[in-house]
């Protein structure tokens, strides 16, 4: 059994979709759904890579280069805005995150 | 192993302005602290310009560059004008506020010119890594601009709302990018349309819907518009000015080329997508915004109708088409910023207020003010003579050749229940009583109010211009 | 089986195992660390493809910083994980059921896809023979060169959140000492001593 | 001049008045007056330059006048006015009763003049711009400009329920135009120009035909408005001000007539003929209808509106029969019914400036200490009934024959209207102006003063000079009407051939 | 000439009219009535002229309006049926103009009075010259806007309002079908000149038209449509009612408006279109019926009113219903003849009561009189001879021309002429009888007027509030009055009086001949159209002995009924009524038809407009369209707010769905 192509594509696929309820599905706190985030792109970086071996193009690891970078950064605003908020309100749980609606 | 040329770094010579001005911007500030507000402000708003005039001056014809991942064309040149008309003016709207609101700390500028500059990448970004990256540096920006009131819940609500779906819609995104990197092989835009010339596979609709999710959460279109609103509401008003006008102007650019430049091939597939969120915007924003009373969050829910109005041209998919995006997104920028100057200068000796009902009998207290708005409103509804209805005009009259006639009709009927929100805050100036004035206009207010209003008031006497660079970007496209 | 498809399942397995821990699990601390082992198993995958420079970069960077970071942050806001809200299953079995639904049509995509052949013929840069150029060479060669546009802009990515963690979070709190060096270095004899004519009988 | 020709100056025109106004500064009681003047001058240089237009107008000749282009949207949608027989008399009706509104707005407004003024210049400037403009989305662009001055008139100058009336008036005629867009785009993909005189010549498919008429009705009928989307129209009357009611019956409802006869008639004349029964059917509803329902209301200008409704009912009845008679008809129908409905809700205003009360029941035997003004009332009132030696009769006349012609159907239930609006109005005159005068409030009225005379009498004058000559206004329709008349012949024989052939 | 004719009583129209408040009151009576004059005497010399000289003539005046192929001209035709019109109209235009200078004395807006006098009579003249429809229809709404006028001249009184409103719009009802009959003339004949017309109708005497339909003979419908318009202004059987309400105007008006000339508008309109309904036998035949009934049914109504004019409107009713059926056989002439005499009786009649009205300080009840004679010899001579005329009496004008119209009915061939033979010989009788109960109940008899019922009488009337300035006179003369004893009019009301019983008497045998008689032809010069088959007016003189001497048998024995029950035993109509109660009151109520219409239409269409208005208008059409779409509108508002709950999972479910439905609709759409 050779492992081609598909077998990565679909554990990112599935990586991705943990990520995704991760985000929705999550009713206890941010970092959750900053760590799910962060799923998603280990997600799409396997996809990447996948596709970059597969084609012996290395478009796609430069790609996930990127993305780690970016992610890296992301990560860093995203817990600074989180920090900022539980500071106004004392609370980071998701639930509590809906002053303004309607 | 490939030759280490150079490359030519001409043509983005604006993105280099301002990435290098932000730099030394940000040197400033450090050395001198909080005093330099004024001066990195200033200097940022000349960075703007400086911007401007350098695509402006940039020569005719489309341009490559870094290997293909930067272009410039005309279409490009269009929407970059606008978008730094938007950032400048948005910059213009602020000084005074932050000023008011103790918020005016330098890195503001800084972040609005390095979130300019992610803009400009974006509309110049010919292949997905660009895409991505020009996509986050605007983010990252923005995410923090819209906290930048660190002290207000809402701020920074807003931020984490923000940045929580931004996040994940850039997730969307690079997901449906890897695999239209996947099943064509190359992040090249033409290479992508070249790759599809010979058929398509499953595997690039679905990466088109997932990109097309992504693009579709920059310009906050149904259904990946919820962020808006509260977005709009909790930022900093001017913050929610510059989101509206020049991010809207980059996402909205970025979209067309990705779905012009790189999938000419499949557009009956993502032309469904299309018409849908057009649909699903037109008719979610004018629905949803009646409801509002507070003005910012209405003036997102009109924000997600436009872009619905918008994306009517793209659906056309064709030259008169984007030809329409183009028109309505420059009317719209000069629209939607003559608003937020209006909204900026809602100002009492209590602080800022922000519901529609704080506007009654502003006709009476300051009727310029209010006939500048009510001018801006009519336009919004689309109402002739004003700038707003040829914007949709154009759009619809692309659907129309492009035979959406469902689309156009949906469309127009959405744009008179939009229609009711509009003039709904006209009556309250006009017709209401009185509820005392508002604090003196700053006068860079006064400046973008008077330039928005005067375009919006009386484009139709001389519409050829503006309509005649429209028509010439969007045929560099195709 | 070979070896290298059993690696995978092992790192495949592991990987979504602790990617389904991260968001199940109740207390935050242990989904960061279930969110490290599922980048270290990503890594191992990425080992697996050969791509060897981004598994480093993955564990290195991920690991030891991000990671690191959000535990940080968990520690520091401090909050009461312990609770678990009521009406979270409220939504769950719709929510899961889309989620289920989006899972399978992602894996019919992926799965019974077939990718073009004559994509895979010309690559656009194309990876050079393993033997030849190691992996991490391959990417540096075409990063500083080809893709030295995507190098500066993740710089100013980077440059972004520098200034945007700092605007958010830093606060200069007024009353706290502060080690000011140029203020040290500046420091002379007269402005250090001040001398001063105490007069007699008087006191100080 | 400024290379504009007289047609630009007439759009023009008030626009620099309402300029001028707004340039007003100073004391209150000065701006005010100041304002007005500016105004009346305004409206009646206007009206003097459109004299002078009429004066260079050939109304033998069937083809446009005056005609003068700019370059505008493209090559293809240009800044092109013009001027025919069937738009000219509306351009002076226009300018003629603008001053007249001038005037009775005189003294009941006094809040907000300035605005109140500018309001009406633009307005005027825009119901010109809708008769004169010879390019399709020039048309459109005037024809819906006029909701916002008019949104503004209702809603800050109007009544109690002035906001429901404007948000109703705006969003009611909004949604019906907006459908004659698409169909305007979708005539310039086809016919690549919007040039309204080469869209004339141009044919449209059969099958196109049936959706722009579609389109174009929509909003035709509810500026019109038809049965059964008149329902804005009470209500928007009774709300606006005294001459925000008279330009909203004397020209805005004209709009739909002349939008009939510019685009739908001629330009699909095939879908014409199909949806012909449709029209009479909604017209003959309109007319028995609507006076039914004007003979029950006790507000007297929800009366007058409802009473509006009916006559344009004879309107589109006309147009339809594509008679001689019956477009001709019509077409004076809304010249005089411009006259007539504007002088009656004047009347109105009269008494509601003194009384500030709308309903009738709340006068009664007003001929007592007013009979000057029972006198015009009375004129009016029979105008609005249509007694021979009034406009009123030489509109209702020509079309009830033209439609008689075709169908005898149409003409009988349309008939029935000439009992039921002698009902509603002479019971509307016997309960305000006849009877004793008891009511206290009602002792102390002061008959029409000179400002009121000035208004009323010169209407009079023109309603009876017109029932006795119509000449004036009906010759200048019959060149185009005759036109017209060849043009759909044609039209309809030639589409009669293909279907033969196709057989 | 012409021209001044019908063109003076306009000028005295808008002199009295606009300058009436500068002028004065008298001014504005001499100046009208003065014109008036002018303009009869040219009439008498225009028929002079024309009826025993030259021929047609046709003068232009103006052209009016051209739509296509549609002329409309202003224009005057004058032949012998218009001069006689025209002579009708002016002299009893002049004699009630003069009249009402002494009748009208105390009332303050006498110029307006004038004005609308002098108005009838323009129109009235414009009617009976015109030489086409369109024109002739101008004539017919400008008598019916005076008519209406004049009945509300007095507009306080809400009865005067009501009844002139009613007459305007049973009018209407008529000139509904006048309108459709002349929208058909124009669609038959392509023209509404009467020249053009004419000549042309042979051409359609077999011709059908689709009307509603249902194809109709042409000409049959025409005339019938026409008819329509007469029957309306003439005031035949079903649209009668508003002729007895109009009595509420002045009584001069009554005299000249409603008996002498704009009712018999209708009787010249089917004349003047003789050439159509000649050659519509159909019509013709509904003609007679229509007005056989009419005659009969106003003369049974006439019988028990007790109001004095009343009695004298349902007489004229009933008249016009013999001229109609004079027409309807096909004796034009009669009935025109019978307009002229009637003219002049009816006109006498009216001004009679007017008198005695005038005595009695404005008591019109017949049962508050009695006795007059003594104190208004005069009037009630005039009256008398009045009275004679209408009943027919030897060699009186009435006695020509209405045993010309009996006799023609029974000489008739058209279907229906028994009957109508039948009903107006039973009409003559009944004539006969309400006649003379009207003139004994008045003048002879006890004096029923001392007593309490005539200070009663006047006890609706309100005292004048303070500060009515235009309380009007009529109650000031009432109660000034109201102590005095009846007194006999001034002498400006009795002139008129005298001149038109002198043509009551004497009308008739002066012009029988020129109208009916040896010189038919001669006088009417074909202004009258008869077909070739059409010997009625020799077959009239051919009838047997007992059909000529029936009317004058009919007069006699209703003459002696009349003075047996209100000379010589008062209390016998009383009997009578008690003990036939239904007939009676059926008789009184005016066969019901008031209570029928206004159940019919008047409060079924007030139902239906406050229906259509609530529940069409404002439940359907509002509640479905804008109201119904504006309240949606916010519901789906409400909804789409409620979507946007403010939590970041929903938000990011919304954008899983989106995702989610966009890669279904791909997979399963079958768009790949």
């Amino acid at each position: 059994m050779i492992i081609g192509l598909a077998h990565y594509l679909t554990v990112a696929a599935v990586l991705f979709t943990l990520g995704v309820f991760g985000i929705f599905l999550n009713r206890k706190n941010v970092i959750i759904i900053l760590m799910s985030i962060e799923l998603i792109l280990l997600a799409v970086n396997i996809n990447l890579v996948a596709f970059s071996t597969h084609m012996g193009d290395i478009v796609g690891q430069v790609y996930a280069l990127m993305v780690l970078t970016v992610a890296a950064a992301e990560a860093a605003i995203g817990l600074a805005i989180l920090v900022v908020y539980f500071r106004n309100r004392g609370t980071i749980a998701v639930e509590d995150i809906n002053m303004m609606k309607g | 192993m490939p030759a280490l040329t150079v490359p030519a770094i001409a043509p983005a010579l604006p993105e280099l302005l301002l990435a290098a001005g932000a730099l030394v911007l940000v040197l400033i500030g450090a050395v001198q602290g909080d005093r330099s507000r004024g001066l990195v402000g200033a200097l940022a708003l000349a960075l703007l310009v400086a911007a401007g005039l350098a695509v402006a001056m940039q020569p005719a014809g489309r341009i490559e560059t870094f290997n293909g991942a930067f272009v410039v064309d005309g279409f490009a040149r269009f929407m970059k004008l606008l978008t730094l008309l938007g950032a400048a003016a948005s910059l213009i709207l602020s000084s005074d506020y932050l000023k008011r609101e103790r918020l005016d700390r330098y890195e503001y500028p800084i972040l609005v010119v390095l979130a300019t500059t992610g803009m400009l990448m974006m509309i110049s970004a010919n292949d997905l890594i660009a895409l991505y990256v020009g996509v986050e540096l605007q983010s990252l920006a923005l995410y923090v601009i819209a906290a930048m009131d660190r002290d207000n819940a809402r701020s920074s609500e807003a931020g984490l709302k923000y940045f929580v779906l931004g996040a994940l819609s850039s997730g969307m995104l690079l997901y449906g990018a890897s695999l239209t990197y996947g099943f064509s092989g190359t992040v090249s835009f033409p290479g992508i349309a070249a790759a599809l010339q010979n058929g398509h596979s499953a595997g690039i609709v679905f990466g088109v819907v997932f990109l097309a999710a992504g693009l579709a959460f920059k310009i906050s279109a149904v259904p990946f518009h919820m962020w808006t609103p509260d977005v709009y509401e909790g930022s900093p008003t001017p913050v929610t000015a510059f989101f509206a006008a020049a991010t809207k102007m980059a996402a909205m650019a970025m979209t067309v080329r990705v779905f012009v430049g790189a999938f000419p091939g499949i557009v009956p597939q993502w032309q469904q997508i299309v018409v849908f969120i057009a649909i699903a915007s037109m008719v979610l924003g004018a629905f949803a915004a009646i409801g509002q009373r507070n003005i910012k969050r209405l003036m997102a829910y009109s924000s997600i109708g436009h872009m619905g109005y918008a994306l009517v041209g793209l659906a056309a998919g064709t030259e008169q088409g984007v030809n329409g995006v183009l028109v309505y997104m420059a009317l719209y920028l000069a629209m939607t910023l003559g608003a937020f100057a209006c909204i900026i200068a809602m100002r009492r000796e209590g602080g800022m207020v922000e519901e529609i009902d704080d506007l009654a009998g502003l006709a009476r207290s300051q009727p310029a003010l209010a006939f500048c708005l009510a001018m801006l409103l009519f336009s919004l509804a689309g109402i002739p003579p004003l700038a707003g209805f040829f914007a949709k005009f154009y759009v619809f009259a692309a659907a129309i050749q492009a035979k959406l006639v469902t689309l156009a009709v949906i469309g127009i009927v959405a744009s008179v229940v939009g229609a009711y929100y509009y003039i709904r805050i006209v009556k309250v100036m006009y017709f209401d009583e009185p509820r005392g004035a508002y604090l003196p206009m700053a006068p860079g207010l006064k400046l973008v109010l008077g330039v928005s209003s005067a375009v919006v008031v009386l484009f139709w006497l001389a519409p050829a211009p503006l309509v005649g660079a429209a028509a010439a970007a969007a045929k560099s496209l195709f | 089986m070979t070896v290298a498809a059993a690696f995978f399942y092992l790192f495949a397995c592991v990987c979504i195992a602790s990617a389904f821990m991260v968001i199940a699990s109740r207390n935050p601390v242990h989904s960061v660390l279930f969110l490290i082992l599922a980048f270290v198993n990503a890594a191992g995958l990425f080992l697996l493809m050969g791509a060897e420079f981004l598994a480093m970069i993955l564990v290195v960077v991920y690991v030891g910083a991000v990671a690191v970071l959000f535990l940080f942050v968990v520690m520091m806001l401090d909050v009461d994980f312990v609770e678990l809200r009521q009406g979270f299953l409220q939504y769950l079995p719709i929510g899961a059921a889309i989620g289920v639904i989006f899972l399978i049509e992602l894996l019919l995509v992926v799965g019974s896809m077939a990718i073009d052949p004559n994509i895979l013929k010309s690559p656009v840069a194309a990876i050079p023979p393993a033997d030849q150029v190691t992996n991490t060479a391959a990417l540096g060669r075409v990063l500083y060169t080809q893709y030295l546009y995507f190098f500066q802009a993740a710089g100013l990515v980077l440059l972004v959140a520098m200034i945007g963690a700092i605007v958010l979070t830093l606060r200069h709190k007024a009353g706290i000492k502060r080690q000011d060096v140029a203020a040290q270095v500046a420091r002379t004899k007269a402005t250090a001593i001040e001398v001063r004519k105490v007069p007699f009988r008087q006191g100080v | 001049m400024f290379g504009l020709g007289i047609l630009s100056g007439l759009l023009v025109l008030p626009l620099v008045g309402a300029a001028f106004i707004l340039t007003l500064r100073g004391e209150e009681e000065a701006v005010r007056s100041n304002a007005r003047w500016a105004a009346l001058v305004t409206t009646v240089a206007t009206f003097v330059l459109s004299v002078v237009a009429w004066q260079r107008f050939d109304g033998g000749n069937a083809a446009f006048q005056l005609v003068e282009t700019h370059a505008w949207l493209t090559d293809s949608i240009r800044f092109k006015l013009g001027v025919d027989g069937f738009s000219m008399p509306f351009v002076l009706l226009t300018t003629f009763l603008m001053p007249f509104c001038i005037i009775a707005s005189w003294q009941p407004i006094e809040t907000r003049v300035k605005e109140y003024m500018v309001a009406f210049l633009v307005l005027e400037t825009t119901m010109i711009g809708v008769f004169v403009a010879l390019d399709l989305v020039l048309f459109y662009l005037f024809f819906e400009a006029g909701l916002i001055p008019m949104f503004l008139i209702i809603g800050v100058w109007g009544g109690k329920r002035r906001v429901y009336a404007a948000f109703k008036f705006f969003l009611y005629t909004l949604l019906g135009s907006v459908l004659m867009l698409l169909a305007v785009m979708a005539m310039y993909w086809d016919a690549g120009t919007t040039d309204i005189a080469v869209l004339l010549k141009h044919r449209f498919a059969p099958a196109m035909q049936t959706w722009l008429w579609l389109a174009f009705f929509a909003s035709f009928a509810v500026k019109m408005p038809m049965w059964p989307v008149h329902t804005w129209l009470p209500d928007a009357h009774v709300e606006a001000p005294t001459a925000g009611s008279v330009i909203l019956a004397a020209i805005l409802l004209k709009m739909g007539g002349y939008g009939f006869i510019r685009f739908s008639i001629p330009m699909f004349p095939d879908a014409s003929v199909y949806f012909t029964p449709l029209v009479y059917a909604l017209s003959i509803v309109a007319i028995i209808y609507t006076s039914l329902v004007a003979m029950m209301q006790e507000d007297m200008k929800k009366l007058i509106a409802y009473s509006s409704v009916a006559h344009m009912g004879f309107v589109t009845m006309g147009l339809f029969t594509m008679t001689p008679q019956g477009i001709q008809g019509a077409m004076f129908q809304m010249v005089s019914h411009g006259l007539v409905s504007g002088a009656l809700f004047l009347c109105v205003g009269v008494v509601y400036d003194r009384l500030h009360t709308r309903m009738i029941a709340d006068y009664g035997g007003l001929v007592h200490r007013m009979p000057v003004y029972a006198t015009c009332f009375m004129v009016f009132t029979m105008a609005n009934v249509g007694l021979p030696g009034t406009s009123g009769f030489v509109g209702e006349f020509l079309t009830l024959t033209g439609a008689f012609k075709v169908n005898s159907w149409v003409a009988f239930f349309a008939t029935t209207g000439v009992i039921l609006s002698a009902a509603y109005a002479l019971w509307l005159y016997r309960r305000v102006i006849f009877g004793k005068l008891e009511k206290e409030k009602l002792k102390s009225m002061p008959d029409l003063n000179y400002r009121e005379v000035l208004v009323l009498v010169p209407l009079l004058l023109l309603v009876i000079w017109y029932g006795v000559q119509p000449g004036a206004v009906l010759d200048a329709f019959a060149a185009p009407t005759t036109e017209l008349l060849k043009s759909t012949q044609a039209a309809l024989s030639a589409a009669k051939t293909a279907a033969l052939t196709l057989h | 000439m012409y021209q001044a004719i019908v063109f003076l009583p306009l000028v005295g129209f808008l002199i009295a009219g606009l300058l009436g408040r500068f002028i004065g009151a008298r001014a504005s009576e001499v100046v009208t009535t003065s014109l008036l004059f002018v303009s009869c005497a040219l009439s008498w010399i225009a028929f002079t002229q024309v009826g025993f000289g030259g021929g047609t003539t046709r003068v232009q005046v103006a052209n009016w309006l051209v739509s296509g192929d549609l002329v409309v001209d202003w224009a005057l035709r004058i032949d012998t049926l218009t001069a006689v019109m025209l002579v009708v109209v002016t002299t009893v235009s002049s004699l009630v103009h003069l009249y009402s200078v002494g009748y009208m004395h105390e009332d303050t807006s006498r110029p307006r009075f004038f004005a609308y006098l002098s108005l009838f009579t323009f129109a009235m003249l414009m009617l009976v010259t015109s030489d086409n429809l369109v024109q002739m229809f101008f004539g017919w709404e400008g008598v019916g806007l005076a008519s209406y006028l004049l009945i509300g001249f007095w507009y306080d009184k809400p009865s005067a309002n009501a009844a002139a409103i009613k007459a305007f719009i049973v009018n209407r009802v008529g000139d509904f079908g006048f309108s459709l009959g002349i929208f058909l003339v124009f669609t038959l004949f392509g023209t509404i000149a009467f020249e053009g017309i004419f000549p042309r109708v042979g051409e359609f005497a077999s011709q059908t038209f689709r009307f509603l339909g249902y194809d109709w003979n042409a000409l049959t419908i025409t005339c019938l449509l026409l008819f329509m318009g007469a029957m309306g202004k003439s005031a035949q059987f079903l649209l009668h009612t508003w002729l007895p309400d109009a009595m509420e105007g002045p009584t001069p008006v009554s005299a000249l408006i409603h008996a002498a000339t704009m009712v018999t508008a209708g009787v010249f309109m089917v004349a003047r279109l003789s050439p159509l309904f000649e050659l519509a036998p159909t019509a013709l035949s509904v003609v007679t019926v229509i007005g056989a009934t009419t005659a009969f049914f106003a003369a049974t109504v006439g019988l028990v009113q007790n109001d004095i004019k009343r009695v004298i409107a349902y007489s004229t009713c009933s008249q016009l219903g013999y001229m109609f059926v004079a027409l309807g056989v096909g004796a034009y002439s009669a009935g025109i003849f019978h307009l002229f005499t009637h003219a002049f009786f009816k006109a006498l009649l009216f001004l009679g009561a007017g008198s005695v009205i005038h005595a009695m300080h404005h008591e019109q009840d017949m049962r508050h009189m009695g006795g007059l004679r003594k104190h208004i010899p005069f009037t009630a001579a005039m009256m008398g001879i009045g009275t004679l005329a209408l009943t027919g009496f030897p060699f009186t004008a009435g006695y020509f021309s209405k045993d010309a119209i009996i006799e023609a009915a029974y000489a008739g061939k058209v279907p229906g002429a028994n009957f109508a033979f039948l009903m107006t010989v039973a009409a003559a009788l009944m004539t006969s009888f309400y006649s003379w109960r009207l003139y004994f109940m008045t003048f002879e008899g006890r004096p029923r007027w001392s007593h309490n019922g005539h200070a009663h009488a006047h006890g609706h009337i309100a005292p004048a509030a303070g500060g009515h300035e235009h309380e009007h006179a009529e109650e000031h003369h009432g109660r000034a009055h109201a102590l005095h004893a009846p007194h006999e009019s001034p002498l400006v009301m009795l002139i008129p009086l005298a001149v038109l019983a002198v043509g009551a008497v004497a009308a008739g045998f002066l012009f029988k001949e020129a109208f009916i008689g040896h010189d038919y032809d001669h006088f009417w010069k074909g202004a009258l159209f008869t077909a070739k088959d059409n010997h009625i007016l020799h077959d009239m003189h051919e009838v047997p002995g007992w059909v000529v001497a029936s009317p004058f048998v009919m007069m006699v024995v209703g003459f002696l009924v009349a003075f047996w029950f209100y000379v010589i035993d008062p209390k016998k109509p009383v009997q009578l009524a008690k003990a036939n109660p239904l007939l009676y009151r059926f008789l009184f109520n005016k066969w019901y038809f008031d209570e029928l219409y206004d159940v019919l239409f008047v409060r079924s269409a007030k139902w239906l407009g406050f229906f259509l208005w609530r529940k069409g208008d404002g439940w359907l059409i509002d509640g479905f369209g804008p109201d119904g779409v504006s309240a949606r509108v916010v519901d789906v508002t409400n909804r789409v707010v409620r979507l946007q709950t403010g939590y970041v999972y929903h938000y990011a479910f919304a954008m899983l769905i989106g995702v989610a439905a966009f890669v279904t609709w791909y997979l399963f759409g079958g768009v790949l």
